[in-house]
């Protein structure tokens, strides 16, 4: 049943680039949206456009979607060149951010509708809705309102109503923003399931790095019309590109002192509070006597109550605040800087149980010197 | 939402008395006429003196009241036709497409609170007297027209702008053509606004006297305009009985979109 | 936010065309009313022939319309103030306050829509000439008030329903009495509607015709009155001067209000 | 001059009970938003109500402010009954949901309102507002519109604004709910810094499990108009009362089967799939041949590749997929049941890497027994 709905089936093609967008750009009015944005994505393959509002990467996916005419470039969909293909021929699938569903058509009704208007006979048509409901599981209020669903059953109706029609490409506008956190995750986990069983190649929206980051094969980071960089999630989040990304996806302590030394590898770098730290530099990067920035994530910064025992890298501070969270806890330790360090916690139940810091602790902060990362000004 | 209660309780009885009073006031013209139509006396009085039907029956055998009311009905069908055809397409342009001059446009669809009645009254007699279509029926439906097509704009672009246009969007990416968009998505959609901007363009050009008398001629004399003819004569409960029956007609009407479409988006 | 632009830059075009086409019949009586204003010729005439300005120094030395001008703005300033003030209060507490019978309300807001101006008119005459206020200037002020009273509500009410009540709630946490609440929080963000409802109030109490016409009297006539008065015996461009000067005086009005409150929240 | 905010100095009371709510009703027509609720906050202390929308969490928030008058019960405040005394003599700092600031009004007089309805002279008014904006980092944007402010910045007037009376009580309505999720997290720490050093007993309405965790020191939980839980935040997080906490506050892995032996601390439960869990428990749950429920936090399962190890307890599975998230990943591993299990891993720079599962693995799964949790019916 599900079969059926594998567009891989329906639409074999070697070429392995399911969207092509070469040389995109669109101003509107002055205001330039988008900017000369180059973009390869793998057929069946998830790829998240991320940035902050206003960086383009909803009028990239609106463009892809015949929603928004380019200004310049090109935008492939297989091998056929979509420029001038109406936005109804396109036989695309969009999620829109509220869903976007009829409201005065039934579940139904809303889901046959991409049928409806093709012309399918009414019992294909049936036939069709009754499998896409399965699929999304909501056989059971095919005959209600929008109105009358959560908002979890809305996004559901939404994906099966964007999917019935078999399309070659699947386009989500910031899919689960309307949901609240915990609905959210929920919902990650079954898109993405869905995603890989359908086999659909997906172009999801968002602002969420979070969001990215779980559910994304690729992530492309859009920032002021432009991408700034793409690559698998990890690598978005291990190796950002510059500080923006940094700071953007994840959270991120940055510092930032005087170089004071150098070999091939590694700088030393003072901090105001006078603390020499060790950060690898690639050739090129940080002389003497100039200004490094870098940064360190909570999750890579250890804790300790005892002496300064790596060589690795340390430092000395106090306790500000621990905030727990369950799961998880940061702890806050001011160090002399004007920003605390944020310390990444785990509250797992271990056989040897680990004592909590409280607000006021003296603790020697740790990391291995890979954890630390330059950021090219 | 009610706001604070310590000590407002006594500031909520006082207002809603203070509402119930304005609203007795507002309709007190309503109170004194619809009796008066039910008198059994020959001139009007409140409170009536006695309970007769006659001058219903009155009304009704009146030649110019008859007539009138065929008249003002045709012209009021026609001239809300016209403006629900035109006030869509100009709506829908004026919500879903950027424009210059739009504020002029705004500007111009206020015309009927701009240019005063009787100007406009006379500006149209003046303009159909040249081509010579005073007390033709045609002369008619062009005012009518004018004065109800403002107001249909106005609230078929309320009901537009309620449409998200996520959900035009959505309706083509999912392969409709502009034209299923218009037939299954907008006009669905605009049918609660289509049905009061229909109901409150037939009552408005159903109840206009100004403009009608300076429009009309002999042959083609509206209700409002025969109520007229008629009290300058003589006042009796013959007018009130008519009067009733608009009344009962225009709450009619307006019961009905109050089931359908809700008041309170009528109102503000 | 444009709808989808591929083959439809066509269609938005036509659609441009064809609103254009809507207002220049929506205004085609101004069109044809202000040049004729400006008229050397005796008769009103379209083109007008030549240029004078001398329609307007004979309706300004014509005494009906001086006299009709004075009667008017005072009846449109007392009549507004009252509205106003009533108004605020009334529509405060219906928006504020649960209410039994709120639907009924709301339907009597829309009294001047249910009730035709000529049987408004006829119901006051027997009324007011009931208690000896026919041609007597508080008798226009009555009618005045009720014909401006329910708009004044809706239009104030709408400014209310705007004010998020959690901004009263805070104030009141804040330690602000419910009078300082009222002086520092709600009458200054109800400026944009009192001055809106203020102005149309103004206008539409200005130019009614019907129901001044059976409410005044030989010493009280109403610019509008004055007007139909004058056109029964000629029609000459004095009152094509008269009306120029109406409209422009309603435009300065409908301008002020665009530039301070923006009209969009009036349309719709 | 933090010091002339301190409420401690200002209220110099015995009472270390700040406000005591005895037996709260409230009623709206024919629904019961509160019913019998009676809660002591204690003088200085950061209490959150947590419950889902329409629990009268906000009710009970809007009682204590006057902006509800209780039908039952009373409301202390200090050692005043305050039932009876309006809003506007209640001395009492509010956020609201939204901020309401009024948007009429610039920064300055917003934050200065309190004083002036007060009729504080304008030269002491200038002063106070001038130090509570300070105290929020604002100075500089005084006289700027409320519009004219990024969310953030609107936060912190509507927290100056709340203070700058030197209330004896401050009330938070979704403090943070407006912000994105970013902001939010620095604004949380932001909010507890300073109302750590200002010591002003605070009482914030969330629905945001995480907020209230991070936050508060003391939780009181509500579901459908009544009190379920109330503790330490940690205390509420490791023990829930019932299946409701326990799925409301964190992500759990719920389990459910047939107890087939037990002892007077364990039972053994037979699984649907056939696996069996040791389940501590106390004295009268859990009888033989009956149902028993029991949770296990995702941070408490561990992932090995290897045999099982551990005879606390353990499972075999098979990667279902990980959903990377930077700090840490979540592993959904399917263990035969209807829903995967969900195991947390951090994805912490060790000086030992660990290598990350991938899906299809096949995979042991371990817990420490004190880990499973059972669940009261």
């Amino acid at each position: 049943m599900l079969q059926s709905l594998n567009t891989a089936a329906t639409h074999p093609q070697d070429d392995p680039v399911a969207v092509g967008i070469a040389g995109l750009s669109k101003r509107f009015g002055h205001v330039v949206a988008v900017q000369n944005v180059s973009i390869d994505i793998e057929r069946g393959s998830f790829v998240s456009l991320l940035g902050p509002s206003g960086c383009g990467k909803t009028t990239v996916l609106r463009a892809i979607a015949g929603l928004e005419r380019p200004d310049e470039g090109s935008i492939r969909i297989g091998d056929e060149v979509v420029n001038d293909l109406p936005v109804w021929q396109r036989n695309i699938g969009m999620v829109f951010q509220n869903y976007a569903l009829f409201p005065h058509m039934s579940v139904a009704d809303n889901v046959g509708f991409g049928l409806r208007v093709r012309g399918a006979p009414a019992s294909e048509r049936r036939m069709a809705v009754a499998e896409a409901l399965e699929m999304v599981r909501l056989g059971a209020v095919a005959e209600r309102l929008p109105k009358q669903l959560s908002g979890g059953q809305r996004q559901r109706v939404a994906i099966a109503r964007a999917l019935v029609t078999r399309p070659r490409l699947l386009l989500l506008d910031e899919p689960l923003g309307a949901l609240d956190r915990k609905l959210r995750e929920q919902m990650q986990l079954e898109l993405k399931l869905l995603q890989r069983r359908v086999g659909i190649t997906t172009v999801m929206v968002t602002h969420d790095q979070e969001e990215a980051l779980t559910l994304s094969d690729r992530i492309i980071v859009m920032n002021a019309g432009k991408v700034v960089q793409a690559g698998p999630p990890d690598e978005v989040y291990r190796d950002p590109r510059n500080a923006f990304i940094a700071d953007f996806i994840g959270t991120s302590n940055f510092f930032s002192g005087e170089v004071v030394d150098r070999t091939a590898e590694t700088a030393s770098v003072r901090l105001v509070n006078g603390a020499m730290i060790a950060v690898p530099i690639v050739a090129g990067q940080a002389e003497v006597d100039t200004s490094l920035s870098f940064f360190i994530r909570p999750e890579n910064v250890f804790l300790s109550s005892g002496k300064a025992s790596s060589d690795e890298g340390s430092l000395r501070g106090c306790v500000l605040h621990v905030a727990y969270s369950g799961a998880v806890s940061h702890c806050y330790v001011d160090i002399g800087l004007p920003q605390p360090v944020d310390v990444l916690l785990t509250n797992a139940n271990r056989s040897t149980p680990v004592q909590a810091p409280e607000a006021g602790d003296e603790v020697v902060l740790s990391w291995t010197r890979s954890s630390v990362t330059a950021l090219t000004p | 939402m009610a706001a604070a209660p310590h000590a407002r309780d006594l500031t909520g009885f006082l207002l809603r008395a203070f509402v119930g009073l304005v609203m007795l006031f507002l309709i007190t013209p309503i109170l004194v006429v619809i009796p008066s139509a039910f008198s059994d006396d020959v001139s009007v009085s409140f409170p009536p003196i006695g309970f007769s039907l006659k001058w219903f029956a009155s009304a009704a055998t009146t030649p110019g009241f008859l007539h009138g009311f065929g008249i003002s009905a045709m012209v009021a069908a026609v001239a809300t036709t016209i403006s629900i055809v035109i006030g869509s397409l100009a709506a829908y342009a004026l919500v879903r497409y950027r424009f210059p001059g739009r504020g002029l446009v705004e500007l111009l669809l206020l015309t009927p609170l701009i240019v005063p009645s009787i100007v406009l009254a006379i500006a149209l007699n003046m303009i159909l007297g040249a081509m010579g279509l005073i007390g033709d029926i045609s002369g008619l439906f062009v005012a009518h027209v004018i004065l109800t097509l403002p107001y249909a704009v106005r609230v078929l672009a309320g009901s537009i702008r309620g449409i998200d246009v996520a959900l035009e969007e959505a309706s083509l990416v999912l392969g409709a053509r502009p034209s299923q968009v218009g037939r299954l998505v907008i006009l669905p959609m605009m049918a609660p606004g289509l049905l009061a901007a229909s109901v409150f363009g037939f009552i408005m050009s159903f109840d206009e006297f100004t403009v009608s008398f300076f429009v009309a001629g002999p042959g083609v004399n509206t209700l409002p305009i025969a109520l007229f003819n008629y009290v300058e004569i003589n006042i009796d409960p013959t007018v009130s009985a008519v009067s009733t029956v608009l009344i009962i007609l225009s709450v009619i009407a307006v019961a009905v979109i109050e089931r359908t479409v809700g008041l309170a988006r009528m109102l503000g």
